[in-house]
């Protein structure tokens, strides 16, 4: 009982880190119905941009986001091109065969980060990850890790900024008609093409962000993608594929599920009660816990 | 249906053509090397092809093994067993028909050990790996395989056994295995060693591999324990002092294996790999009198340094230590290359026999017991990572620096 | 079509004969290998090309295969060949279990669901005990090369001839591919898609299950990292699509030419090892850019644009576009 | 009057609160065509999805030859001899046109060959055996709608339910497709029609069953339909003007 508090709030943080390699590419599947198998490859080449910036700066990495971001945002906004033509492919589905490519894209993107980076687990030394509030209230206390903090308010921003872009400027009305539906929204003067490559580079962007605060937080390897991409996508499946608004509450869920099992539960099974709670919450509500995913 | 036809022809007639080399008259040994090169876990797979490289590369610049006033070279060739079982099976079926080598210098994990010793058992083929620190490979008693890196059951009990004569001993511990096979004996083996000692266990969990630790460590807070011990790799372990760092916990002692002593875990860390304590069987301050190649453990570390640009660790010790294990019993039973299969069974025969000094401490395999075939000759280490290295802190007879204890708090530093 | 039996009669002949001329237990170990990736490149492609289903757990079942023999070995003292049918069943019972509820799901959500499923066999694998856990099993050697190729080669000719029955020759494959076409617009022509899509499951897992037993056998160590992983799903599907899918020959080739490749590769080129993830990734994702109906696919596609009078009755009619199809079309 | 083939008795449907259909009752007689009309959204789809096992009712029943039907799926009802278009057309886009009706023709004829054969007299009576072999998305919406009614037609349905096969073709194709379905009444087929136009089902059905925003206004003779001031002023009306 002692830990309650501390559990809940470790919960809440590390939800905090799910929310942001999940609201980006909740956005992309949103408006290009695409499924990215690259997502954990995109946090890592992140990280790893993040890890070097600040070796070579000897800057905070926290304060080289901005940079991340827009090195990747340009990375992603011509690099969707290439996506566009597959999803929009007149041959088979082209939504089952973006899959596939985006597969292929994660794989050869870990034998980049191998060749590039090595083998070795890094970490990305930042000057926050050292500090942390500590409350005591009789036998009840409560840690913040600072970083962490850090990465929940990130995360929550990032969630605002985005939901006040799509709900009150035209750009993010463009991105709503054309996420509901293609054909009006082309009667309406907005070009989907320039719009999807819009929204691909700020999905890239904030996945690569995400992964500089991971790197503040854990270690990082080229190899450390997969285990991001299924985190995402347990965190997107659950909102609801495509639905923002439910992307924080699935991601707190998942810190919850986490934390809740290391210390209450055998910390063994862990990753099976995750996998498990995947697979139920798919077959009984397909469009996540809200009913709203697309 | 018939367009495929050529195609499968054509690949049968080239695997046919595959180079077949016969068991020619040859005056170096081949000597194959299976690790892996690629794959989950490359990282060590590579530190053990440095040991392995090394040795060669050494050895042939000094002219070879000598036998009969004879000087032969050796030549690795490799077979990468991509960090999967079947691979490595793989691999050891290539090497024993294809290149037909006269032995084997081993891999790095114990799946792949596990899966290409039964093959080289059937082709009768020595293997010494300079890894695989899984007791399970022990058990197997597989006759044709040794290795030079005592089984983690065997060297974990030492730091603990170090911790204990501090002032005051740690009384109470939390141990965390990661589950793989490696990490989970490791946490078996701190467990064993601790309850043994007399130590109140508070928490013993074994986690998925590449958990966040922080709730963990949230519950060490809670807990208290004077100690926690982690059995990892790499990345687990840089978590779990991540997470002590965030969760601000600072135990007295904080206690891992042999990842500590990898170059990769003091430059991730910097000052917050400092006091660490891990389990080693070497490091390059090690008093050890060498009879081949090299002298002492520092003339290797300066070896390795130039030769590869990065220090050390006790892996690619080990692994060179393979290679001169090999070259002594080559040289008792004065066998010139090709091995055919009666020589190789002698050279199983010398190497169970064989107790010889090197710059990696003494080699002496187990001929039965739980560690049959594995090096008991060595003392386990006790190190600690003090001023960016790790440095012998345990057993006294070893020590080359009294342990840091309790640790410096995190903030502090 | 004669012509077509006549050639798999000659290979099989041929292949049946490797072993007398190959002495050399590493070919033969290459060829086995071969053998086992094209069963589960086939056996991937039943869902994937006919019925329209990307499957990422396939490997589960390989995997739950390879144990059910392993345990029934080691723990039970079961000879070997009664294990396999066993195995079969097992990843068929599996399939049947599994399948009910998730092939109602879709496209994508198929797609994810399947892989979560897999990684949670991985996970219980891990944590169990009859598994041995992280430190796997090890099953007594018998290390014959050539009763493994012979038998995986049965194996291989059984799965294969199977397949081209169910598929190609009974009216089983037409109702599938109508399935992955339109699943609603089957329905109405008496089609009932849940039971067929089901059975679709079954007949990829049984294959994919004894393969396992007879993998843990030949190999004789396993542990979730190898025979649970995610990567032999991965590379079977990349052997499908690179072959071409919806097809029995595409997924062949794909896997004869991707295995040669890779193991091409790793003996000659291991110190370029990175660079394999880097041509394999790419080779995908340029395949799907640029060769979306594989490169048997695209072959036969070319062969019937020029003589489409033929078409409708070669043995494998390959469609106008790629197969993997209208699974989240409804109105 | 014998037992009717279809009895469509009270059928209410509706999708969450919203009344789709509401309790609309009629028979199709044996070898008799029965037009449903009504302007758009008036829930004339809805009842064929009802009756062809789509949507379940909400309440009433459905009868086939005198056995209650409501509620069976699809594919059941499909081998009872139930066989339905779709007014957006479901061709098989990836297999020949041929293999499209092979696939309802496996329904009577569980053999390929049989099936095969079946399939080939059918596109021959509905002239499609020239595109046989070609890939189903080759074709163009004519085609397309033709080879619906082949599909339907492979199950050998003694009741086949057709919604909108004339509605978007020239004068010329809607009169070939026209003659066609008086062809199938005239070898036995009972057929529910939907469509559009009015012209189509008030020369060929012998009755109408006219509804507007899921009511059931009329059912009657073509005739006495188009007479009656109800229908004029819900439907005939807005198409007059």
């Amino acid at each position: 009982m002692l830990l309650l508090p501390q559990a809940l709030v470790d919960g809440l943080l590390i939800g905090g880190i799910y929310i942001t390699i999940a609201i980006g590419f909740s956005l992309a599947y949103g408006v290009m119905h695409i499924i990215d198998f690259a997502v954990g490859e995109w946090i890592m080449l992140g990280a790893f941009l993040g890890l070097y910036l600040s070796q070579w700066t000897q800057m905070e990495p926290l304060l080289l986001l901005p940079v991340v971001f827009i090195v990747f945002g340009v990375l992603g906004y011509l690099f969707q091109p290439v996506i566009y033509r597959v999803l929009s492919g007149k041959k088979g589905n082209p939504l089952l065969m973006a899959l596939v490519f985006t597969f292929g894209l994660a794989i050869a993107f870990k034998g980049l980060g191998l060749t590039v980076f090595g083998f070795f687990s890094r970490s990305i030394p930042s000057a926050m990850a050292a500090n942390s509030f500590t409350f005591v209230k009789g036998d009840f206390f409560v840690t913040i890790p600072v970083i962490r903090l850090i990465g929940l308010v990130y995360a929550i921003g990032v969630t605002l900024v985005l939901s006040w872009i799509l709900k009150r400027t035209d750009f993010g009305l463009a991105i709503q008609a054309l996420a509901q539906n293609k054909e009006a929204a082309g009667l309406m003067g907005i070009s989907a093409k320039k719009t999807n490559s819009w929204v691909y580079g700020i999905y890239v962007g904030i996945s690569a962000m995400s992964g500089v605060l991971i790197g503040c937080m854990f270690s990082i390897s080229a190899q450390m993608g997969s285990k991001y991409t299924v985190l995402s996508f347990f965190v997107v499946v659950l909102a609801g594929m495509g639905f923002l608004a439910g992307v924080p509450w699935a991601a707190f869920l998942l810190g919850m599920v986490q934390s809740f099992f290391l210390i209450y539960f055998d910390p063994g099974y862990t990753l099976l009660a995750v996998f498990i709670i995947l697979y139920t919450v798919l077959l009984i509500s397909p469009k996540g816990l809200f009913g709203k995913g697309v | 249906m018939r367009r495929f036809h050529p195609i499968t022809v054509l690949i049968i007639a080239l695997l046919l053509v595959l180079p077949q080399a016969a068991l020619a008259e040859r005056d170096f040994y081949k000597v194959g090397v299976i690790t892996s090169l690629s794959g989950d876990l490359a990282t060590g797979g590579n530190v053990t092809k440095r040991g392995y490289d090394l040795w060669a590369q050494t050895l042939n610049a000094a002219g070879g093994i000598e036998i009969n006033g004879q000087k032969y070279k050796v030549e690795l060739v490799y077979g990468d067993a991509q960090s999967k079982p079947d691979q490595g099976a793989s691999a050891a079926e290539r090497l024993a028909t294809q290149e037909k080598v006269d032995f084997v210098l081993g891999p790095y994990s114990s799946g792949v050990t596990l899966a290409a010793a039964p093959v080289l058992e059937k082709y009768k083929i020595p293997m010494i790996t300079g890894s695989a620190e899984s007791p399970m490979i022990w058990l197997q008693k597989f006759y044709y395989t040794f290795g030079t890196i005592p089984p983690v059951n065997y060297t974990g009990a030492s730091p603990i056994e170090t911790l204990m004569a501090l002032d005051p001993p740690p009384k109470s511990a939390m141990i965390l295995g990661s589950n793989d096979t490696f990490s989970k004996a490791t946490a078996e083996a701190f467990k064993e060693a601790a309850e043994k000692a007399g130590i109140e266990i508070k928490k013993f969990n074994i986690v998925p591999a590449g958990q966040d630790l922080m709730s963990f460590m949230s519950l060490a807070k809670a807990l208290k324990p004077d100690l926690v011990a982690f059995g990892g790799h790499d990345e687990e372990l840089i978590n779990l002092v991540k997470a002590l760092l965030q969760i601000n916990y600072t135990p007295k002692a904080l206690l891992m294996h042999y990842g500590v002593t990898e170059p990769a875990f003091v430059e991730a860390l910097g000052k917050n790999a400092e006091q660490v304590y891990g389990a080693s069987v070497w490091t390059e301050t090690v008093h050890a009198k060498g009879e081949d190649l090299w002298a002492d453990a520092a003339a290797y570390a300066k070896d390795a340094e130039a030769a590869f640009k990065v220090p050390a660790d006790y892996t690619q010790a080990g692994s060179t230590a393979a290679g001169i294990a090999f070259q002594a019993a080559l040289r008792q039973i004065k066998a010139v290359p090709p091995l055919d299969e009666a020589e190789r069974e002698a050279l199983v025969k010398a190497l169970e026999k064989l107790d010889i000094q090197t710059f990696y401490g003494r080699v002496k395999f187990a001929e039965e017991g739980q560690y049959y075939h594995a090096n008991i000759g060595l003392s386990p280490l006790t190190v600690q990572i003090q001023g960016g290295k790790p440095v012998i802190v345990g057993p006294e007879a070893e020590a080359q620096s009294a342990p840091q204890y309790p640790m410096t708090p995190w903030d502090k530093r | 079509m004669r012509r077509g039996i006549l050639a798999f009669g000659l290979f099989v002949g041929v292949m049946a004969l490797v072993p007398a001329f190959v002495q050399n237990a590493f070919v033969l170990r290459i060829v086995t290998e071969l053998f086992m990736w094209i069963v589960l490149a086939i056996t991937w492609d039943v869902m994937a090309g006919y019925a329209g289903y990307l499957n990422f757990g396939h490997g589960a079942f390989f995997g739950a295969g390879a144990y059910v023999t392993a345990i029934l070995m080691m723990r039970y003292g079961w000879p070997f060949f009664v294990t396999l049918p066993v195995a079969g069943l097992f990843a068929g019972v599996a399939a049947f279990l599994a399948g009910i509820p998730t092939l109602r799901l879709k496209g994508a959500y198929f797609a994810i669901a399947t892989w979560a499923l897999a990684l949670a066999v991985q996970q219980l694998a891990l944590v169990l005990d009859i598994t041995g856990g992280p430190d796997g099993m090890r099953l007594p050697p018998f290390l014959d090369p050539v009763f493994f190729f012979y038998l995986i080669l049965a194996v291989a000719v059984a799965t294969f001839l199977l397949l081209w029955v169910l598929l190609e020759w009974a009216p089983f494959g037409l109702k599938l591919k109508s399935i992955r076409e339109d699943e609603s617009g089957a329905m109405a022509l008496g089609l009932n898609p849940a039971r067929i899509k089901v059975q679709a499951f079954i007949l990829s897992a049984v294959p994919a299950g004894v393969l396992g037993g007879i993998y843990a056998f030949w190999i004789t160590f396993i542990d979730p990292a190898s025979v649970l992983a995610d990567i032999i799903t991965d590379q079977a599907m990349v052997m499908a699509v690179f072959g071409g899918l919806g097809t029995l020959l595409g997924p062949v080739i794909g896997a004869i030419i991707v295995f040669s490749f890779k193991t091409i590769f790793w003996a000659y080129l291991s110190d370029y090892q990175v660079l394999y993830l880097i041509i394999l990734g790419g080779g995908i994702a340029l395949t799907v850019v640029f060769l979306p109906n594989g490169i048997w696919g695209t072959i036969i596609g070319h062969i019937q644009g020029r003589n489409a009078l033929h078409k409708g009755m070669s043995l494998n009619m390959p469609p106008g576009r790629s197969p993997v199809q209208g699974a989240d079309v409804n109105d | 009057m014998t037992e009717p083939i279809l009895r469509v008795d009270g059928i209410v449907k509706t999708f969450g609160g919203l009344h789709a259909v509401n309790d609309v009752s009629f028979d199709v007689g044996k070898g008799m065509i029965v037009g449903l009309i009504g302007p758009n959204g008036a829930g004339k789809t809805t009842i064929f999805n009802v009756i062809s096992g789509y949507y379940a009712p909400t309440r009433g029943k459905v009868f086939f030859k005198g056995s209650d039907i409501s509620g069976l799926p699809p594919y059941k009802l499909a081998k009872m001899g139930i066989g339905r278009t779709f007014q957006v057309v479901k061709p098989f886009p990836g297999l020949s046109v041929l293999e499209n009706v092979m696939v309802a023709a496996l329904c009577k004829h569980p053999r390929k060959h049989d099936a095969r054969q079946h399939a080939w007299e059918i596109l021959e009576f509905t002239g499609l055996a020239s595109r046989a072999d070609d890939a189903a998305a080759s074709l163009t919406l004519p085609g397309r709608k033709r080879l619906e009614i082949s599909k339907a037609l492979a199950l050998e349905p003694e009741l086949l339910l057709l919604d909108e096969v004339v509605a978007g073709l020239n004068p010329t194709e809607a009169d070939r497709t026209i003659e066609l379905i008086l062809k199938l009444r005239d070898q036995g087929i009972s057929i529910l029609v939907v469509e559009h136009i009015m012209r189509v089902i008030m020369n060929i059905s012998d009755q109408v069953v006219v509804l507007n925003f899921g009511q059931q206004i009329a059912l009657g003779k073509p005739v006495e339909v188009a007479r009656d001031p109800v229908v004029i002023e819900a439907y005939l009306g807005e198409e007059a003007a």
